[in-house]
């Protein structure tokens, strides 16, 4: 499942429901990203997360169920946030349940990886020396390539 | 067609959607941001680095060779950084 | 942080807990157990965990240190259950906070690869064809040795 | 010498825990487990299958060769499935 919302979520809930009554299930696995308050040697004082709308949830979806056709998954969960952020706050979301506990952390790390890179979001920080665009950082281009072909 | 445009391109072009009318002899990716460039000199600025520019038509990223036609949504942005 | 206990824990507050006032921290890594309602063909009604009091709380303090020690990680938490639990119920959580997002999900993987080997836990099933110990898996030593040697 | 069991070892042998006086020709691991399976039918029938039992000598893994000393605290298990 996929949600994209300008406010924060729960984790405890959200992890709790993805499991609720399914007893199949025995690992879930879960990735949260937070806004640091670093941007290379500036402070950051807020990030802005400008998205895509349409394209975005057609993304994830997208990239849900290629996870689900990788992995034998009982549940997904991806909440993606946009909008002002404060250091500290909640981004993301990703989490994964599963019989078996390999197959959970393995998707989990996936669809991260994936999303990072495939999603169309944007960040803007707002910097001691001013605003500006974050960059695409190449390392997360090389984690998406660890993941292709197909398993 | 429906242009879109992302992040800090949005900024330098100076707005976040426009609608143009294709001209013909503009078949492909690679041939609208020619033709885009032409359009303002904040559109030839903004469009200049190629190699920073992604380009999503009806919202699936696509190469230069693809082919793009009136009644398309075609979306220009950095490259993305989600997560 | 190394907690070994037979109360239930609550997630959302723990994972909070982990990072709370650090904005250093970029990204959280969590792995939850649970208990499956199925061994093998066989229904399983309950699930008891016994452990080696002492030798526990040391190699789980060792597997944390070891993970500390391989990945820059700004807070680590490890709460394993023991006693008798229910299909559905949590087991374990691990938990792995970094300023990187890389960093965070190979840790809390290699955290709970080595507690399944390196962990002096048991567990017995209550099943619908009576009470059994559950053997140790040759997937589980396959998936410590992994991350030996040393990264 | 203080010998801890678990799990079906312990359900086999019968107790948790024992305090044992270690005869001089017993140094090792392995002369400690040979010398176990000649304490009762019980102990012999539990530690039949070396290959199922894993030891530890005050709270380490150790293998077959280690050391064992009057004072140490030997536990006998089989292998782990925590997590």
């Amino acid at each position: 499942m996929i949600r994209l919302q300008r406010e924060d979520f729960d984790v405890g809930a959200e992890l709790e429901r993805l499991t609720a009554g399914n007893h199949r299930i025995g690992g879930v696995a879960s990735f949260i990203g937070l806004v640091r308050d670093m941007g290379g040697s500036d402070r950051v004082f807020a990030l802005t997360l400008e998205h895509y709308p349409g394209m975005t949830e057609r993304k994830l979806a997208e990239i849900e169920a290629e996870a689900r056709r990788r992995w034998p998954l009982d549940a997904v969960l991806v909440i993606h946030r946009y909008g002002r952020l404060k250091p500290g706050d909640r981004i993301v979301l990703v989490a994964t349940a599963s019989p078996h506990r390999e197959a959970a952390l393995e998707a989990c790390h996936f669809l991260i990886d994936w999303l990072k890179t495939d999603a169309p979001f944007w960040k803007s920080e707002t910097t001691s020396v001013g605003e500006r665009w974050v960059e695409a950082r190449t390392e997360d281009d090389a984690a998406r390539e660890r993941w292709t072909p197909p398993l | 067609m429906k242009l879109l445009y992302f992040a800090w391109l949005r900024a330098r072009v100076g707005c976040a959607e426009e609608e143009v009318a294709l001209p013909p002899q503009v078949r492909d990716v690679a041939g609208l941001l020619d033709w885009l460039r032409g359009r303002s000199d904040r559109h030839a600025e903004a469009l200049r680095s190629l190699g920073l520019i992604r380009v999503a038509v009806n919202q699936d990223y696509v190469g230069p060779a693809h082919p793009v036609r009136e009644g398309d949504e075609v979306a220009l942005f950095p490259p993305v950084t989600g997560g």
